[in-house]
């Protein structure tokens, strides 16, 4: 049974860690932007096929894909913001924008389903079938191994990126207060743009990664989505450790939910935990203390 | 936007109340001809579909545009209510219309449910929080077989009973067109209710609420309580929805109420015109009609259907309603040059 | 040092020798932000009638102690009453039947409303209509509506912005919508009228004229609460004046002797 | 502002425009029309992609030469696999293109809500898709199905997996719809009734995509004999996947067997690979049938499409041959259709032969055959029945 125990906790970082790069995305955004983005679901669907097509139409070679994922996330972010939120941003709403954004999701998931069809891709990497033993009887797939290594490095990236360099730092003022932004001499148009095109490129590279866990259809990315938003509401939102942590809790909430309870559950289980939170600690994991100014 | 800004604000459908009554007339005579003049029973089902949809985006509209709550789990409202006024029914065998009050009231106490839980949170936190609340009553649906029948479903629900007056013909709701006149008149009725209230102090409340709630309270305004006001009636009126769905479609299934169906109910608030009643109404008729015009467009209706909605928030965001006032404006600039010259 | 702070100030209260003619009391009033004591041991006496002010620096404290009045924030430590009604733990709506109304320093209209709605919303906790009157809208709604109305244009013409009634309230001037901010907390009815920073950003005449406006409120009998930083501007319609610094409590008393209190002239000279 | 506003006028005059060309008339002489009710958007159109080729290449091949001097036509309505839009996507046929049969939808919800619609119209259904018993029972005079049921496959499959598989043991996986609960019930209840145990009822919806979790439960429960499996490839796929990376199921080197009814394509196996290897499946066409028919579809069917068929396009196939079948007996309006289609004897289309009875529920069990995957993933029939 430890066994089982310690195997679940596997499967459960590595469903975390791909939860973490979709939610990361949307935390960058809402950090900077306070805005909600429904369309980030299809820019992981996006970069599934791209890797897709790329590993299997043009014969490349599947890590080499999920830089080209990567890639065609940064230019479909660089795509959403330009054309949906930097015309809206002067209105100052919340709601149109993130409805913009679910218009956007129906018209790329209709426009998929007719370019790639309904029925579901085999997208297997070679690294699918490949089982390599743990201690204890435990182990992992190839691919899951790419899947945390990725991960983690593209975290330490990002968080390095946002603790040492000048424009990270500045994304970080920004997301606190906008108008120190413009003190620091930085268009604050550049900035959004910049964190559109890293959190869609996260989500791009995603796409890729779960492309072979994923059943691929042009639906695919919806069925991460509605968990990553709980992930970032759950870690606070714009909080990335916040993000981070909770992606792992959902991950593991995934698993052992399967293992002790059914997993038709999990999604009451997941946004019973969210409204909990809510309720009981509405700043999210790690709370940030803000003063309203009135 | 900025040079509009100056102008005075005029709502093409504001109008007196004497001439409101004019519209209320010409609104039950349009109802009672609708029936008439689309015979088949395919546009006859569009027809209640209309008025069920009509009911869920004034619903929906209450909460939104005048008390700006981002709801964007109507839906499991919808199925709240259609779900407790079947089982209402069919386990406890209580009669259609007590089915459908309980209906009612249960969707209404959910919303308030909701809403007193969520009542700290504002914005976003509101939309991801009724989000997951939708996910969360869907799931139940699904899991709850020994209640719900989960995904295999509720069939041959009966439509409402048959009204026998004394003096007047038997009034069968099997019988599409009555069915359509009761669902109308239902929504219509809603309409009328919920139009008094945003038009009484109610409405000004709701609105200042949604524009600044650290102001509305340094006026006296409870701001919780009359958020949770609002979600309750709006959620109220869609769970009448629901008890109309179940008993004119006749079969549940849970994934009729799942969050997708939220963001449809939301797009028709937004391309009709949010915060004003009418608006949605136009909204809810619209994109209720215009999926079924485009079943000719096959796979690409669902294309026409986003790019719509895009298209809708980015260059006409008061929709329907505000093209009626550039129209009316267009008009009224011609007619005065005409005048002029 | 606390001890001899409200020691003072109620012996101030004392020397009026009549504690009904108080309106608003507060005692050892505390509030602190993570580390920052924004509001420190304040006791305060307000009396019926009469401009008092609120002055001090930048920084001093005087927004945070406001929004302890009106119930925006809750104290941390100590006690308010309101005509003796205790206000700890009343939420700010609450607070605003009792006969507290506000304005904001930073500008919190309904920026997307029209003015004259902007106002009537002010009028909230005054129908006095049973409810089932807001759905069937029979004849005392309809009265109500139209006294709402006519009292609404009546504040505006008080303010001088009857011609801007169906303008939306974010396309009005700066001035104009302090103006309008007043208006609409007049709607309320107050009892004690608190306004935050009336002044900034207003130019000379509009300055004037909003005093002007005050003097009125107070010759009407309104308790009017200014909180400035500008200690020239209030010298001119304040009756008594408290001077802040660093969240606490520096001077009470008449506005010709704050002036000459060197404490006072420190902590501006200092700021 | 304004020009935007001009862009988005001139957008929605074109879109109104375009209604107007949509909606061509359809008035033909000596025309048997077939309305198909397919789910075509959303993830059920999974089935409708399939079932539109297997139809229209079926009513291609007998347009060439007429069924008794008649030319057979489909028009598709999106069924949306809801019952809503199914309902209304039926009248949408029913009142304007009025068939005189129609063929339909996949999923059960669906299809239920359609029955009474057709019922009331008059006009027979012919499905091949929905595997609820409730369609048949209690049945409708309008509505018939040509494949077996979740009853007749789960029975039967249950009875196989105890008698000659020797299980004892059986862990339950399947979707949480219609199909995948009813299915799981009838092998459990038959499975159970005989003496076996069920260790695991485990359901999952169509959003969960890690089944590495649902295997890892799997290790842990001891000796499993078989796995019966009810989902579509997508997620069929998966799953049968991560049991063999846990070394739940042969194909990973454990003991389990899946099982599974007619659910997933032809083709599965090649692209599970080695992790389907002793998967025992129920496959409604089987491509190695000698008989012409089965041959005959395969070619036509890769000469037109240029992909092997799946079980979805020969049933929507067989249904067009059964439409054609009934029109040669005879049948020239809906009446007919349904009453010479009730008497149907001795039929023999892609997936095997069709016999109705009084619940219009086709009682023949040789559409049923067993195939076991081998290591070269070619299958092995097993000869069950």
């Amino acid at each position: 049974m430890s066994t089982v125990l310690l195997q679940q906790g596997i499967n459960g970082v590595v469903l975390g860690s791909l939860y973490v790069l979709v939610a990361l995305g949307l935390t960058l955004i809402y950090g900077v932007l306070v805005q909600i983005n429904f369309a980030h679901a299809d820019v992981v669907t996006i970069g599934a096929f791209a890797a897709y097509f790329f590993t299997f139409t043009f014969g490349g070679n599947y890590l080499a894909s999920i830089a080209v994922a990567l890639l065609v996330g940064a230019i479909l972010g660089w795509l959403v913001n330009a054309a949906i939120f930097a015309p809206l941003r002067e209105r100052g709403s919340e709601l149109l924008p993130l409805i913009a954004t679910i218009g956007v999701s129906v018209l790329l998931q209709n426009v998929m389903l007719l370019w790639f069809g309904p029925i579901p891709y085999a997208f297997d990497s070679p690294y699918s079938n490949q089982v390599i033993r743990l201690w204890g009887g435990t182990f992992i797939t190839g691919q899951n191994l790419i899947i945390i290594v990725v991960s983690t490095l593209t975290i330490a990236l990002l968080y390095a990126f946002m603790k040492f360099t000048f424009m990270g730092k500045a994304l970080r003022a920004v997301a606190q207060d906008r108008e120190t932004a413009g003190l620091m001499g930085i268009n604050p148009n550049h900035l959004i743009m910049l964190t559109f095109v890293i959190a869609s490129a996260l989500a791009g590279m995603g796409g890729a990664m779960l492309g072979p866990i994923l059943v691929l259809t042009p639906f695919a990315g919806t069925t991460v989505i509605v968990k990553a938003f709980a992930i970032v509401i759950i870690g606070g939102f714009g909080n990335v450790e916040g993000t981070i942590i909770a992606g792992l809790l959902v991950g593991l909430i995934e698993s052992y939910t399967t293992q002790f309870v059914n997993p038709g559950l999990i999604d009451i289980v997941v946004f019973t935990l969210l409204l909990m939170m809510l309720a009981f600690r509405p700043t999210g994991l790690i709370a940030e203390k803000r003063e309203e100014n009135v | 936007m900025s040079s509009r800004d100056h102008t005075e604000l005029a709502n093409p459908f504001d109008r007196s109340s004497v001439s409101r009554r004019w519209w209320l007339l010409g609104a039950i005579v349009t109802i009672g001809l609708l029936p008439l003049v689309f015979q088949d029973s395919y546009w006859r089902t569009n027809l209640i579909v209309c008025a069920l949809n009509v009911m869920l985006a004034i619903g929906l509209d209450f909460i939104l545009g005048y008390a700006g709550q981002l709801n964007l789990g109507h839906s499991a409202f919808y199925g709240i209510g259609a779900y407790v006024s079947t089982l209402v029914i069919t386990k406890l065998g209580l009669p259609f219309w007590v089915a459908f009050l309980c209906g009612i009231v249960l969707a209404g106490a959910a919303g308030m449910a909701l809403s007193m839980f969520a009542v700290r949170l504002r914005g976003h936190y509101l939309a991801i929080a009724s989000l997951g609340f939708a996910v969360i009553v869907h799931q139940v649906l699904v899991n709850w077989i020994s209640l719900t029948q989960g995904p295999l479903g509720i069939y041959g629900i009966k439509p409402p009973p048959e009204i026998a007056l004394p003096g007047l013909p038997v009034i069968s709701f099997g019988n599409s067109a009555n069915m359509f006149y009761l669902v109308a008149g239902f929504a219509l009725l809603f309409y009328v209710l919920l139009d008094q209230l945003v038009r009484s102090p109610i409405g000004e409340t709701l609105t200042a609420i949604r524009e600044d709630e650290v102001s509305a309270s340094s006026l006296g305004i409870n701001c919780p309580a009359w958020k949770v006001f609002a979600f309750g009636a709006g959620s109220a009126v869609a769970g009448a929805a629901g008890a109309f769905y179940a008993s004119s479609v006749g079969t549940l299934v849970p994934d009729a109420f799942i969050i997708t169906e939220s963001f449809t109910i939301l797009a028709m608030v937004i391309v009709g015109g949010m915060g004003t009643l009418i608006g949605p109404v136009w909204g809810a008729i619209l994109l209720t009609v215009l999926p079924e015009v485009l079943r000719g467009f096959g796979d690409l209706r669902l294309v026409l259907y986003g790019a719509a909605l895009t298209l809708v928030v980015l260059f006409m965001p008061g929709g329907i309603v505000q093209a009626a006032q550039i129209v009316r404006a267009q008009f009224d600039r011609l007619r005065a040059r005409l005048e002029a010259g | 040092m606390s001890d001899d702070i409200s020691g003072r100030v109620a012996g101030q209260a004392d020397g009026r020798r009549n504690s009904d003619k108080v309106l608003f009391r507060s005692k050892s009033l505390n509030k602190s932000f993570g580390g920052v004591h924004a509001v420190r041991d304040i006791s305060l006496n307000i009396p019926h009638g009469g401009v008092f002010a609120i002055i001090g620096p930048n920084g001093a404290g005087k927004s945070t102690l406001l929004n302890l009045m009106s119930g925006l924030y809750q104290p941390d430590s100590g006690t308010m009453s309101l005509d003796g009604v205790d206000l700890v733990g009343l939420k700010a709506h609450r607070r605003v039947r009792l006969g507290l109304a506000r304005t904001f320093q930073k500008i919190r209209l309904f920026k997307h409303l029209p003015v004259l709605d902007n106002v009537i919303a002010g009028f909230h906790i005054h129908h006095d209509i049973p409810a089932w009157q807001y759905v069937l809208q029979g004849t005392a709604f309809r009265r109500d509506y139209a006294r709402c109305r006519h009292e609404a244009r009546k504040l505006l013409s008080f303010v001088g912005l009857e011609e801007r009634a169906k303008a939306r309230a974010g396309s009005l001037a700066y001035g104009e919508q302090r103006m309008l901010e007043l208006a609409r907390a007049l709607a309320t009815s107050p009892r004690l009228l608190v306004v935050d920073e009336p002044a900034a950003g207003l130019n000379a005449a509009e300055v004037e004229k909003l005093l002007d406006r005050i003097t009125q409120l107070r010759a009407g009998g309104m308790t009017v609460v200014i909180v400035e930083h500008n200690m020239d501007l209030v010298m001119k319609v304040a009756d008594r004046v408290l001077v802040m610094d660093y969240g606490q409590y520096l001077f009470e008393g008449a506005p010709a002797e704050a002036q000459v209190d060197p404490g006072v002239v420190a902590a501006y000279l200092g700021a | 502002m304004k020009t935007r506003s001009a862009i988005f006028c001139l957008g929605m005059v074109a879109i109104l425009g375009m209604f107007a060309v949509a909606n061509p008339a359809h008035a033909q002489d000596k025309l048997i029309k077939i309305g198909g009710l397919f789910p075509m958007s959303g993830p059920g159109a999974y089935f409708g992609a399939q079932d539109k080729q297997g139809i229209e290449l079926a009513i291609e091949q007998f347009n060439k030469a007429g069924v008794n001097g008649y030319k057979l036509e489909v028009k598709f309505e999106d069924s949306a696999c809801s019952p809503l839009p199914a309902t209304q996507a039926a009248k949408r046929l029913l009142e304007q293109y009025k068939p005189l049969v129609v063929v339909g939808e996949e999923c059960s919800d669906a299809t239920l809500a359609v029955m009474p619609v057709m019922e009331q119209a008059k006009v027979p259904l012919l499905n091949a898709g929905s595997s609820s018993i409730k369609i048949t029972d209690p049945g409708n005079p309008w509505t018939f199905r040509i494949m077996p049921n979740e009853v007749m496959q789960g029975v039967d499959i249950a009875t196989h997996a105890y008698k000659r598989l020797n299980a004892r043991t059986a862990v339950l996986l399947y979707e949480n719809t219609n199909a995948g609960i009813g299915n799981a019930k009838v092998f459990g209840d038959t499975f159970k009734a005989l003496g076996g145990q069920i260790l695991a009822d485990i359901g999952f919806g169509r959003d969960v995509n890690d089944f590495t979790s649902i295997a890892t439960r799997i290790t842990g429960l001891g000796k499993v004999d078989v796995i019966p499996t009810y989902t579509l490839e997508g997620q069929g796929l998966r799953i049968t996947q991560a049991l063999a990376q846990a070394g739940v199921t042969k194909g990973g080197g454990g003991q389990s067997i899946q099982l599974g009814t007619i659910w997933l394509p032809f083709g599965f196996e090649q692209k599970a690979g080695k992790a389907s290897l002793g998967y025992v499946r129920i496959v409604q066409f089987d491509p190695t049938d000698k008989r012409e028919v089965v041959q005959d579809f395969i070619r036509t069917f890769k000469a037109k499409y240029n992909q092997d068929p799946t079980h979805i396009n020969a049933h929507a196939f067989d249904q067009i041959l059964l439409i054609a079948d009934v029109v040669r007996r005879g049948a020239t309006d809906a009446q007919s259709v349904r009453d010479i289609m009730a008497g149907t004897k001795n039929f023999s289309g892609v997936t095997g032969s069709v016999e109705f009875d009084k619940t219009n529920q086709n009682i023949k069990m040789d559409t049923i055959h067993y195939m076991e995957t081998l290591p070269d993933l070619s299958w092995k029939a097993l000869g069950w029945n």
